[in-house]
This record gives C-alpha cells, structure tokens and sequence, in this order.
C-alpha cells in the first residue's frame, strides 16, 4: 500500500472538493455535487464542461475559470463522473447558447456524458462533444479517434475555453476543439505506480530499475517497458514516438507549443531536464517552440513520470492558446 | 423463498463490499485498478436508495438499485444503471403494484437477465466474447432459460444460475478485452478474469443464496 | 536509490537552469552561471536577491519577475550557492538602490551569502540580509532566529518583493521581510525521503507505515516520528504545533494567509484534504483565513509530504503578499 | 620527496571524488546527504582550477585549489576556500616567487594547519568538540607541532599528522553537533561521525601518500 496523507478513502474525493473550494473561493464554487462552476458563471456564451475521473488534479477542476472552462464534473478516483453529475455540470455551464463537453476519450467517461447529453437535450439544452486523444501510445495513427486523452486535454480546453469566451458559437468552439486536438500529439513515461485510494494496492508493479514508455494516466500499458535510461535517451525515445505519428500525418515540422507534464512524483529538476532535452529535440527535427509549459497538468495521484505534448500552432490556436484565462491553478 | 428482495440486494451490496480489494487487485491486472473502489461506491449508494425508498414493490427497488450503482460513475455505473433499469422495467410490466416477490418464477428471471444483457449490449457496444460484465450475464440469461423450459424448480434454477454466472466470469480469463480500457491492453489482457464479470457473478451468487437461505 | 529523470547527476542543475531559463525566456533569463534574472531588470529600485541550494524548485528560480525577486542564485543540490554565484546574483539585482539577500536560515547559506555581501560592499552595493526562519520544529519560541526556513520563503520574498517594486528603501524592504518573517510559522511532514541526485541513497530511512512531523526539507530530523495516521489527525498535530507557538507570543487568533506547501511526491488531493482541515482547525482556534495557497512552493526533490504556513496578516502585509506578481511560477 | 604540490592536490581530489558515496552515506545520518556529492563537485572544481593556473608556485596552486573548492558552495566551500586562503597566505610569504615545493618543513605544515584552522573558526564559529572539521585539523596542527618541537623527520611528522587527522575524525562519532546543519539534530548526531571531518582525514590521507610516494 502506498502511503497517502488522506481520511476514510470514501470521503477523499469530496473533501479534495470541498478544500479546493474553499481554498479558491474567489474564483470557483461548489455549483452542485461533483461539480466545481466558476465562482460569477457566465453569460450569453457557449459553456465548457470539462470532467472526468478524479485523480488526475489539476484536472479538472483547477481548469474553471474565466477563459477557460464553466464547468467540471468530477468523478470517483479514475472513474467517470456519473451521468447525474455530468448533468448538473452541463446545467451550471449553460447560459443559453448550448455547452460543448470536453474530456478524454475513455469508455467511462463516454458513457456517462452521452447519456447526460440526452438528459440535457431533454431539458432543451444543446450540447456538442470533444473527446480529447492525443496518446499516440494508445492506437495506430490510422485509427487516432480511439485514442485516449492524457495532458493535452489542457492544450485541447484552453483552446475551446477561449474561443467560447470571446463569443463563438457552439459549432465554433466545437470545431475549434477538435482542431485542436487534431494537432496534439502526447505519450507519457512512468517510473513507479500509483494507488487508488481504498484499493490497498498499486495499480501496476514495476520494477526498481524499469520504467514504461507510452504508459497512460491510469496505468495503462505503453509501447516499452524497458530499464532505466538517462533522461536524453528517455526524452529522446518518447519525442520520436510523436514525431513519427507527426510524419505519418505528413507533417514534418511547423510551430509548437511544448508541454512536459508531471505525473504526480516528479520533481521540477527532473521536468526541467526532460524539457531541455525535449525541446533541443524538436528543434533539431525542425520545429521551432514557441510556448512552453512545464509541471503538473493531468496527474496520475501519485505516480512518478512525465508526459510531452507537442501542439502544433496556427495562427488561430496560438491566439486561442494566448488568450487570458483565470483558474485556481492555471495564471 | 424470497422472502425479501430488498434483504437480497442488501446482501449482495454487502458482498461487494467485501470483495473491496481483490476485485481492485483483478482490475489492476489490466484495468485502473479501481473496480472493487468503484463497485463498492455503488454498493454503498445502492444501501443508501434504498433506505431512501419507502415501498418493497420489486421495480422500485432495483430502479432504486439503478440509481445506486449509476451513482458510482466510471464504466460500470450506467452499464448497472441501465441493466438495473431494464430489469425494472420487466417487474413493472409484471404486475404494476405488486409490493413483495410473489410470483418469482424462472421464466420471469429468464425475461429480466434477457431485458438487461440487451440493455447493456445497446449501451456499451459489446459482444459475448469481448471481455466483459456480458459474458457472465449472457450464460445467466441461458441458464435460466434451460433450467425455465425443463420445467425446473426454481431452487435449481437458481444454483444453475449462479454456476453460469461463475463459470462465465472464469471463461473470461481466456478472452482478449476488445472493448472498455482493457481493450488497449490486447493480447496481455490474456490471463486474468474480467473484473466486471468477476463482480457480477459475486452479486449473483449473493443474490441467489439470500434467495435459497430465507 | 531513487529512480530519477536526469543525465549525469553532475550536471543536473545546470541542465535544469538551461530547461528553465528556455521555457520561460519571456520572464527570466541566465543573468550568469547559476543566476537567473528578470528578462527585463528593473531600473531604480531595492533589488531582491533570494537564492539557496537546488532541489527545492520552484524556490529559487521561480520566484523571480516583476513583483518579486530580481535574482535568484542558485546552488548545487541542498548545497547554498558559492559567494561567487551570490555576488553575481547582486549585481544582476542592483540598480543603485541597495539589494536584500533574502533566503532560508542555514549555516552554508549565510556563509555564502555573508561572503558575498562582504564582496558587494568592496564594489559599492549596499545590502541588507534577511533570514527566513519560520520552522517552529527547528528551535524552541525564545530562539526563533536560529530557526530554519522552509515554505514561509514564500511569503517573504512576496511581500518583500511587493515592497521593493512599489519604491521602498531598503531599510523599509528589509524591514518588511522581518515582519513577514515574523509573522510566519511554519511545520513540515514528511512521508518518504528524497535522493540528493549522485549520492546513490536516500537522504534517510523511513519505514513504510512511518512518518515524520516537523522533518525539514533536507531531512532534518523533526520532532516526532510516528506512524501512518489519517490526514485530519495528521494536520492537527502540525497546526497545533504552529498554534502553539504563536500561543508562546501571547497571540491566540487573528487573520492568516494559509499555504499547504507540497514537498514534492505528494498528489493534489492529498495537499487538499490536508487544507481542509488546516483550515477548519484553525477556524476552531479563532482565526479566519482570507489568502490561501495550496500547492508545491519549497520542494524537497521527490519527497512525500507536505508543511503549513501561517502568515499573521496585517493591513500592509495584505496589501504586499496582494500586489501583482508575474514570475515563471508563480501567477 | 613531494615532488609535486600539484600532483598532491590532484591525488586528493581524486581521492575525495572516489569516496562520493560513503561521504553521502556518512552526512546521510546527520546532515542533508549531499557532502560527498558537493565535495565531489569540489574536487572537480580543484582540478579544473589547477588545470587553468599554469605556475607550480605552492601559493598559487593553494590559491587555485581554494577557488575550486569555495565554487562547490554549501557550508563546506567557503570553509575550505578561507581555509586553502589562509594556507596560501602561509606559503606566499615564506617564499614568493618560490615554484617548487622546495623547503617543505613540519614547521611550515605547522603553520599551515594553524593558519587554516584560525580561519576556518574565524569564519564558521566552531570550536574543537562541536563536531566539524575542525575536529581533524586541530589535531593534524597539534601533531605537526608536535613532530616539529621534537625535530622529527619530516615523513615521520606527516604520517602522525595523517593519524591525528583519523584519529580526530573517528573521535568526532562521539560528539554531538553544535554547529551547521547537524546542530538541529543534536543529540541524535551522536554515534556517527562527522562528514567534514572524515572527507578532511581522507584529504589528508592522499597528500600524505602521494608526499610519501613521491
Ligand atoms: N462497453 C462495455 N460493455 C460492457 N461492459 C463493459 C464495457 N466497458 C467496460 N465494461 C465492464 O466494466 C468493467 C470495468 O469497470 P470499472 O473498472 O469500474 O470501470 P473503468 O474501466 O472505467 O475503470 C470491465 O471489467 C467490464 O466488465
Ligand atoms: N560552522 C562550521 N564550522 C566548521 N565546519 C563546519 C561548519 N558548518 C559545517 N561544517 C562542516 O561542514 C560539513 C557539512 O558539509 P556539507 O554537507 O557539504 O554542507 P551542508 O551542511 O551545507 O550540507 C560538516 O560535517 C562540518 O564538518
Ligand atoms: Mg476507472
Ligand atoms: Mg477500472
Ligand atoms: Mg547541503
Ligand atoms: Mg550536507
């Protein structure tokens, strides 16, 4: 069992909610069970509903805010908020010229959302979808709609979240997310594992000199698992695996924006240097970084490795992507 | 025999709860490793709709039921959520206003295990075969439909349906996952039984020997 | 040892400094080895030096841009920079008005950095020193300036930072940061230990139902060692022991800004249901909370674990840790 | 006999990068783990020092090592690089200009020692018995004076003064730290001994050697 600084496991999802709540009071609150709204929501404008299992904080309820999403459905640990809950969301994102409901492409999470966008379709509410997949990982770059979504869904979110601000409507922002995810592409790297709260043990063993390349944010499998390497050579392995499903689109260079996400153990010095190494690597292939984020994004509990995450910029993502945005854990 | 519907939902929550940690460490196989936290928050909501649920009328209880375990959220809720609730649907019809199990009969199992193996088919896209809660609740379904057209007594019925539910979920183990997380694990999903699977035939036989004991 | 994301453990800091400095060339820049800078330095006005050993990210480096620190020197891993690094840290800081060194108590810092002063009199820069010791652990009540410093780094270097930008002296900056000091009390916990990288073990042993309470961010040992326990009882003991101290001052309630500091391994939810109830305890004390700060400020590398700060605010504190900061990690 | 100052303090920085880890280990217990890493990065910083200072006079040589040194930073850099100052102050003014290690004398050592040890208390505010590295150069100076009144020869002078420096620094297990970072730990720091004083004695150890070998 690994050690976790929380109470009885049941209530750790709901008192994570209610400190944050409380903590970021001036920009969120409590909008409905599970459901973290933006603390003034707003009006006339496409919402964002952002969601899915718990676990992975900041996501995704440190993405509420101006700018950025209207809503988050918060689930279980690693398990897709409820259909009642992803209703309440939609509900507290509404105001009138429908939600788009973006998450990471899980069974899970599909579910549970499709059938909150019936019941909100019920209630006359229009909603679109955005599932994010950007796990190269996952599936084959001809098959890239069933792969899951790992960190960029921040990326995928902020995109959307601004185009809803400034007041596109839904099909708009809808479009405007998928391109975004259309140009994302991610894999992760794990060194130890993480444990759900209650289930006594870790989700996967690994041993003390291994780590696994393309591994996902629940502790999915990945596309290596081979022994410990220094972080170029790790760095390196990880950015050719989204350079080569870069290529397989045809794309062999452009603009980027370059994120290298903790999992959850990672120190900075390690993201730092996975960052360093990253980024020489995709100017040596030919792309130039022009926006740069490093830390912890789309967490995994507590489990130690990073991810990267490779946006390629146009001129209408980069603006999106500029664009401010207030959250309890994004500036 | 089956005095209490609602005792028997009790129990099985019950035994989902206890089966807490192995079901975790099945779904940690080659899954997130949370079906056993999962579940058991569904067990937990189940107790709680159903204290909240005035009348012992069988619909009532398993929608109740229903909203318990939709309540859990992750891949198994709203697969629960809807299969309780097609299961309801087939007491409903039964008799509107009927307020205890009389009347439980193999034929009328036979139409709810069918009701939910279609409800949970139509919702998640799966097949017999793909690795999943189906492949334990298909062989019920056919259990219960061989024990009802033998003319058996619903005793036996019962334990031929508890035997299904366990040798289905055992069968798993030999399956590759094509559908849910599991799915990306392929090939190594290969090995060890489908939590889903697993956890359902716990509840069958839970229910079944609340069933047999009272 | 530890599994770590790093080249040769020799040039870890190096590396991570170049990631850093290139991640976020819009607000900082490599001033000279092992300082970083403001991008823009700032004309006419106090300038803040803060600075001390690697491995504590986001301290040093990421404290410094508008509203905060001008130069953050920065040293070997849990090592003070040389006076060397200290002295050029000065003068990226200084534009004539006099340079605060503000740091973490500890002996290899004052050496250093009292060299370095020493050297910047001979060059004409006056400087004035501050010393953050606000680990309540580290030294009984009457012997608070012996104490060390740990997460309350933030807040002083935030207000002192805020009274350097808006044209204080350095008498009155330096001033500010004692109040801030003084104001501040701090605890830590800690759950697992941390690998100074190239040392091939871990800083200390810790059995895996242990923790430690009051353990410093290099491991310094605390003052209790104790089992597991659930993170209401945990956060009890570590607010009681801060209440208690300022009980030995004679205050017993007041406004606080609350920060629940991660230490390096431990996930958001953790750090959120300890917030929780930091807060509701000290609620219960008489105390109201109007700032609060929940997230990784001073890390011990990988360490699990989490330390409380409570600054006593007043109505300039406020203002100070309210003005508008934009650093590489900090909004 | 001491062919080479340069070649000495080479050999001892080697020597300190080889016991990284045992000096880790020994700072481990009572400190933050880093000594034998930060003395490495030292050690490293000397050679390098040495390597782009192109005269072979024993001031210069100290002072280059001194730079080295007080680059690696920490609480030891600046006692080393006040002390290496004031050991190089020693040198300088027996002889300037001097290039070789000619005239070497336990006198000489003597004042060295003391030189380094005044400066390092000057700096640090340590006494003998807190448990620093003052606790293995304090007796090197005793023994090299001692060797000096009695008119030993000068190897027999340098290997008491490499037994004073173990036996200062094996003594030092039994304190309890007063200053620098083990202070917090106090009585806990007992039983282990100190990390400065032990890299010191093996400094001590490879001069010694490589002046013995030579
Ligand atoms: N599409 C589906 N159809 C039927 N059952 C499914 C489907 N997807 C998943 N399941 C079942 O759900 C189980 C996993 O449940 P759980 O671990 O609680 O959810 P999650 O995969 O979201 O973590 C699987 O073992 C499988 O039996
Ligand atoms: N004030 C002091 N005077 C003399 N020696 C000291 C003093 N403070 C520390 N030391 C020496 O420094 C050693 C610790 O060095 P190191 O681990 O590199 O530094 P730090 O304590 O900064 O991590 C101690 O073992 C002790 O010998
Ligand atoms: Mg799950
Ligand atoms: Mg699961
Ligand atoms: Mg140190
Ligand atoms: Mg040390």
């Amino acid at each position: 069992m690994l050690k976790k600084l929380l109470n009885d496991p049941f209530d750790a999802v709901d008192e994570m909610l209610d400190g944050f709540v409380t903590a970021h009071a001036d920009v969120v609150r409590l909008a409905a069970p599970r459901v973290i709204g933006r603390r003034e929501p707003a009006h006339d404008k496409v919402g964002l509903v952002v969601g899915g299992g718990s676990g992975h904080e900041p996501a995704f309820a440190g993405y509420v805010g101006a700018g950025l999403a209207d809503a988050a459905a918060c689930g279980n640990v690693f398990a897709a908020p409820s259909p009642d809950v992803c209703l309440d969301a939609i509900r507290a994102a509404s105001s009138g010229r429908g939600v788009l409901l973006c998450y990471g492409n899980y069974a899970g999470d599909v579910l549970n959302f499709d059938l909150a966008a019936e019941l909100a379709a019920g209630e006359g509410i229009a909603t679109a979808t955005l599932r994010v997949s950007d796990d190269v990982a996952s599936a084959p770059p001809q098959d890239r709609a069933a792969r899951r979504g790992i960190a960029g869904d921040l990326f995928v979110f902020k995109v959307a979240g601004a185009a809803a601000e400034r007041g596109d409507d839904l099909a708009g922002v809808a479009a405007l997310a998928g391109r975004a995810n259309d140009a994302c592409r991610s894999l992760g790297v794990a060194l130890s594992a993480c444990e759900v709260p209650g289930s006594g043990r870790p989700t996967f063993e690994i041993g003390p000199d291994e780590l696994e390349i393309g591994m996902g944010v629940h502790g999915e499998p990945g596309i290596r698992r081979g022994t410990l390497e220094p972080a170029d050579a790790v760095a390196e392995q990880m950015l050719e695996a989204i350079l080569a499903d870069w290529r397989a689109d045809g794309v062999e260079g452009g603009e980027a924006a370059l994120l290298v996400n903790g999992l959850g153990a990672t120190p900075y010095m390690d993201l730092y240097v996975l960052y360093r190494a990253a980024r020489r690597g995709l100017e040596a292939a030919g792309w130039t970084v022009s926006r740069s984020f490093v830390g912890e994004y789309v967490t995994s509990l507590e489990m130690a490795g990073a991810s990267f995450s490779v946006l390629r910029l146009d001129d209408e993502l980069r603006v999106l992507l500029d664009a401010p945005a207030r959250t309890a854990r994004l500036p | 025999m089956a005095a209490s519907l609602r005792h028997a939902i009790v129990a099985a929550a019950e035994a989902v709860e206890a089966a807490r940690e192995p079901l975790c460490a099945l779904d940690a196989e080659t899954g997130d490793g949370d079906h056993g936290v999962t579940m058991a928050i569904g067990a937990r909501g189940v107790k709680r709709q159903l204290g909240a649920h005035p009348g012992d009328d069988p619909a009532g209880l398993v929608r109740a039921a229903a909203t318990g375990m939709a309540g859990a959220g992750g891949a198994i809720g709203p697969i629960y959520g809807r299969g309780l609730l097609a299961v309801a649907g087939v007491l409903a019809e039964r008799s509107t206003g009927a307020t205890s199990d009389e009347g439980l009969t193999l034929e009328l199992l036979r139409r709810c295990a069918a009701a939910a193996a279609d409800a949970v088919s139509a919702l998640g896209h799966a097949q017999a075969g793909d690795k999943t809660i189906l492949d334990a609740l298909l062989p019920v379904g056919a259990a219960l439909a061989a024990a009802a057209a033998a003319g058996e007594p619903l005793a036996a019925g019962l334990q031929a349906a508890r035997a299904a539910a366990e040798a289905g979920a055992a069968a798993t183990a030999g399956m590759a996952a094509a559908v849910g997380r599991s799915a990306r694990f392929g090939e190594r999903s290969r090995g060890s039984p489908d939590p889903g699977a697993s956890s359902f035939a716990l509840i069958v036989g839970a229910l079944v020997d609340d069933a047999l004991a009272s």
